[in-house]
Formats: C-alpha cells, structure tokens, sequence
C-alpha cells in the first residue's frame, strides 16, 4: 500500500470503529509498523483540522477517533432535534392545572385524581419550567413534591399562590350533589320506562 | 424417454418447466409441448415418490400441460383467425418467471459487492444529545388565561367525581341479567308441583348470581303471599323447607 | 454559509447520524433549498470517488448515507466487527426481484407468477427488513400490499429503485433472440445428425 492508500483505510477503520481505535489496531488492519501509523495519522489529523471539514481526528491516549468538529454542533442539533410544537396538550393543561390548584402535590396524588400514570407529563412540565420540586412529603419513600414555578406566575400576572381562583371543598360537595341528582334522574327514568323487569 | 439427471430440486412448477425448456434447447415461443409435457410428468412421478408435501402444485401446472396438450392436437383450420395457440398463456408465464429469475440473479451479484460495505453507527456527541431547547413560557401556555386554567380544572375535578360516583359506588358491581320476577315464579310453580317438598338451598342451586337469588327470593314470597307455598325452617339459618300446597291448585 | 462551510456541515451530520439522512432533514439543518443541498452533496459523493479515501457518500431513494468504500473490506475485516448478513436463498432472491420489480404487490400476486406458496418467505423477507408491508389493495379481503425498504437498497447497493436493473421489453426481446438462435443452432445441428425427429 502507497501512503495514499494507508491514509484511506485509517480513515476508513476510524469511521467503522467510530470509538477512540488504538494504534496497534490500526497497525493490523494496515499491516505496518506502530510508529508508521502514528506518523500518518497525525498527518491527517492536521489536515483534516485545516481543511475545511466536518469531521476531524482526535488523539486520547495514543487511541485515535475521528469525531464531528464542535463548531458542527448547532447544525447537528437542527437534525437530530426534531422541532415539535410547543404548545401543551390537552393532558398537560390538565395536569398543569391539577398542580396549580393542589399544589405543594406528589406523582402519586396527580395520578390519583388523573387516573392515569403520569410520569411523562410532570418531566415535561419540569422542563419547561411551568413546575419544578418542592421538596418531599413526609411519608414512606419521601415522595417528590411539585409546585408551579415563579415564571409560572408571573406569567398569569399572579402575585402569589392565594391569587389563584379558589376550588375549595364547598365547589366539590356541589359537584357530588349534582352527580347524585343526576343518578337519581336516571334511576327515576328506568322505573318508568320499563317498570319491574330488571330486578337488582 | 425419462429424464437422464438426477432428482433436482425444483422451486416450483416454473422453475421445473423452465428447466426442461432450457435443457432441451427449445424455443420459449413454440415450446414443443408433448415432448415437455412427456418429461415434466416424468419427472413429477419421480417426485411424488421423494417429497408428498409440495406435489400439489406441480400437480396442477401438470394438469395445465395435459390441457394444452389435448387442445394441440385437435386439428385447426388454417383460415381461423380466431385461434390462438393454447400454449400462449404458459409462454407468458414462463417468460415473466424468467425474467424474475435473471432478475434475481443480477441481485445476487449485486449483494456480493453491497456486503463489502461498512455503517457506522449514530455518535451523537453529548452536547447534541442532551441539548433542550428554551421554551418561552407564552408559547407553551399560548392563549391561556387563568380562567380557562380553572375550567381546565374544575372539569378535571369533575371527571374525578364521576369517576367515584357517590351513589352508584355504594350499589357494588351491578351484574345485569335477564331474569324478570314474573318469568321466574312460572319457573317456581313448576318446580314445586313437581317437587311438592324442596329445600330453598336446592333451588339456588338451578341458578347463579345474585340476581338469580334475589329473584328466586322474591318469587317465593309472592308465592306464599298467593297462598300456594309453605315454609318451614326449624332454626334461624337453618335451611328453609318449601311445600307445595295441592289445594291451591283449585283456587287459582 | 459559504459552499465549503456547506459542504462540512453535511460531512459532519452524515458522519454523525451513521443512518441513511433524507435531503429534507439536510436541508432543514443547513438551512438551504434541497436542490441546492442535493446538488451540493452529488457534488461531494463525485469527490469523494475521486480521492484517495476510505469513506463515501451513497445515494439511498433520496436520502443520502455515508459508509466505507467496498475495497476496504479486506483491511476491515482484520479489526471491525462484520456486521450479520443474512444469507438469501436463490429462492428469497427470486421472490425479492419479483417484489422489487412489481411492488407494490400482494402475497397472490407473487404465488401467480413463482407457482408456489410463499408464505414463509414473505415472512422472512419482512423479518429481514428487506420488504415491508405498504398498505392493503383496495379488494376483497384487503390483502397487503408489499414493497422493498431503504435496507433493501442498501444491502444490494442500489440508489433507487430506478436503478435496479432493467427488466423491460428490450430485455423480452433479448430472451426471445437467444432462444431463437438457439433453436436455429439446434436445427441446423439436427438437420447435420438426423433430420427432424422431435420437433412438432
């Protein structure tokens, strides 16, 4: 192999490898001597640093990697990042509000009152700032508290916790009243549409 | 004339018949069809012998030979334009399987080379990977006002309250079945007359569910209400014995 | 963005991603038109043919991947870990070609053509990622419909399904002339050894 071609293979083994490749690999696939390799190596890292190229090798250890250039990052970002829409779900909105008005509140009780698991909802809202910890509710395995955050407020122009609309026992009891009014109705309406059939 | 090779294995009736096409160095376009047809049956009845399972389908394009076969022999008259020799459609056949099968040979060739080529798997540096975008606040809670964050909530609350319904948690599981009180005490009289004496645990035994009990239950009382059954029970949960009451039977 | 800062950029995400990357997706990160970036990246595969390296750039239906050149198998083989292949029978083979041409196609349709069953070989076509189910025919019992995949392109080395190659009725016609000649070989070889004995 004339130098040209060494250069190929390294270039191609660093690419499959893509991990940091010792040198005394290389020097089997390429079937020359260490100190050979090395040189030719670090030939190429200069020439890949100066040209203009999107990848560049790099040295760790007397192991080699060939690895993308930093100033690549932000266009690596634009595809590997999809960008999605940033508006919340409709579940997001209501495990938002459910922390909002329960706040400070645990996983567990969001569940409860949501039914279903949630775990990916809160890491969302965590992220984007809208809840963050409160610290931990005494009881077994200290479970995490989450609260709306300052940004949060601000955001609704609310100058505390207290200026949040108020749902207090009394709006609940209303609405179990209206839920057993409504079972009530329906019980009434069975009996006289079809009057001793279905025996309970 | 058998078929001097050795069993090949064939792909399928195709492969077969393109075979002895090939191997006979005969034209794809006016295959001599008693001579082919002579040697794939030949080479079919060999087969059947080896391997049952995939006869079937040689058997059919075997079928297909003889047919054409037959229609080859019958004279045609020269003026007919009408005719058509019987054996286009297996041309058709055997050239579009031909070409499929250069086809495939042209890929085999193709994937020699293709397999000599080496991928590299995603490297996402970290500062990629764990990169997260700032979100402003306004476009994630985009026209939401704090109003309508209520609403959200109070409906959620809501969704809760139906969801353990006051009333309808404390009935349990309601198993709706489709006995009616009327239906059943038929059943019960029948059962009586022809019992005269029965324990009512006997009885509970001809049904299931609650309901069916509750029912039963019910149908027994009205019955003692209309005079036709008897009970006795001897101790407070001890079996409860029902009699029948002849003399009703006139009453009624 | 100038054309060799273009051209880095797209090094450095096809290095990176490792997978086949669609011109859209290019297009996005790199903010241009993708005729340009196409152009751009036809560009590069040519250079990267011409010189004196390891890697190159391969077209995909579209999309663009980067791996190493195939004569640097022999130097790979000694360090790399090969990648599984699955072996195809001339039977899968068969099947594939009738699939790629024809896709896409149902299961019947392929039984038409080979004369056989081919249930487990669709089957394992699939599970090898070759073929994918693309939809169902608009017929009674809404068959599947099936077509070659990306991976398909990629494990027989074919840019699009435009340059498989061509089976047409040039192809017919050639079939048709070698069988001919054939006959007239045989024919004037008969009429040499014994005349007209099994010819109808």
């Amino acid at each position: 192999m004339n130098i040209k071609e060494l250069e190929a293979t390294i270039e191609a083994v660093l690419f499959t490898i893509g991990e940091a490749v010792e040198v005394e690999r290389l020097a089997v696939a390429l079937e020359h001597d260490e100190d050979t390799i090395r040189r030719l190596v670090r030939n190429m890292m200069v020439r890949y640093e100066d040209e203009d190229r999107g990848i560049h090798i790099i040295e760790l250890d007397g192991a080699f990697q060939m690895c993308t250039k930093p100033d690549m990052y932000e266009a690596l970002i634009k595809v590997a990042h999809v960008p999605k829409k940033h508006t919340l779900t409709d579940v997001a909105l209501e495990t938002l509000s459910i922390i909002a008005y329960k706040q400070p509140i645990t996983r567990l009780e969001i569940e409860k009152i949501r039914g279903v698991n949630c775990d990916h909802i809160v890491n969302k809202l965590v992220e984007y700032n809208l809840i963050c910890e409160a610290g931990r509710l005494d009881a077994p395995g200290r479970p995490i508290l989450f609260a709306t955050t300052e940004e949060f407020l601000r955001y609704f122009g609310i100058g505390s916790l207290e200026d949040l609309p108020i749902l207090n026992q009394e709006t609940i009891d209303t609405f179990k009243e209206e839920a057993e009014k409504e079972v009530m109705a329906r019980l009434m309406e069975e009996e006289q549409e079809e009057p001793s059939d279905e025996i309970e | 004339m058998g078929i001097p090779v050795k069993l090949e294995v064939f792909e399928g009736p195709l492969d077969l018949l393109l075979h002895l096409i090939e191997k006979n160095k005969v034209d794809i376009y006016d295959i001599p069809i008693v001579l082919i047809t002579e040697q794939y049956l030949d080479y079919v009845q060999q087969m059947e012998k080896a391997n049952m399972d995939i006869m079937s389908e040689f058997l059919v394009m075997a079928a297909t030979l003889v047919k054409i076969k037959s229609k080859m022999l019958l004279p045609v008259e020269e003026e007919d334009e009408e005719y058509e020799d019987p054996r286009q459609e297996l041309v058709e056949r055997i050239l579009e399987y031909k070409m499929y099968k250069y086809a495939s040979f042209e890929l085999k060739d193709r994937q020699v080379d293709a397999g000599r080529v080496f991928y590299k798997k995603e490297t996402l540096p970290d500062e990629v990977k764990n990169f997260t975008e700032d979100v402003p606040i306004s476009d994630l809670l985009n026209d939401i006002t704090l109003a309508k964050l209520q609403g959200i909530f109070n409906s959620v609350m809501k969704k809760q309250v139906d969801k353990i319904d006051p009333i309808r948690s404390k009935f349990g599981e309601i198993e709706k079945e489709e006995i009616s009180l009327e239906d059943h005490i038929v059943f019960l009289e029948n059962y009586a007359k022809r019992e005269k004496t029965f324990s009512f645990r006997k009885i509970l035994e001809n049904g299931y569910g609650r309901a069916y009990v509750i029912v039963t239950f019910l149908g027994i009382l009205e019955m003692m209400k209309m005079g036709k059954l008897t009970i006795v029970q001897k101790e407070i949960f001890d079996d409860i014995m029902i009699t029948y009451r002849e003399e009703s039977e006139e009453k009624s």
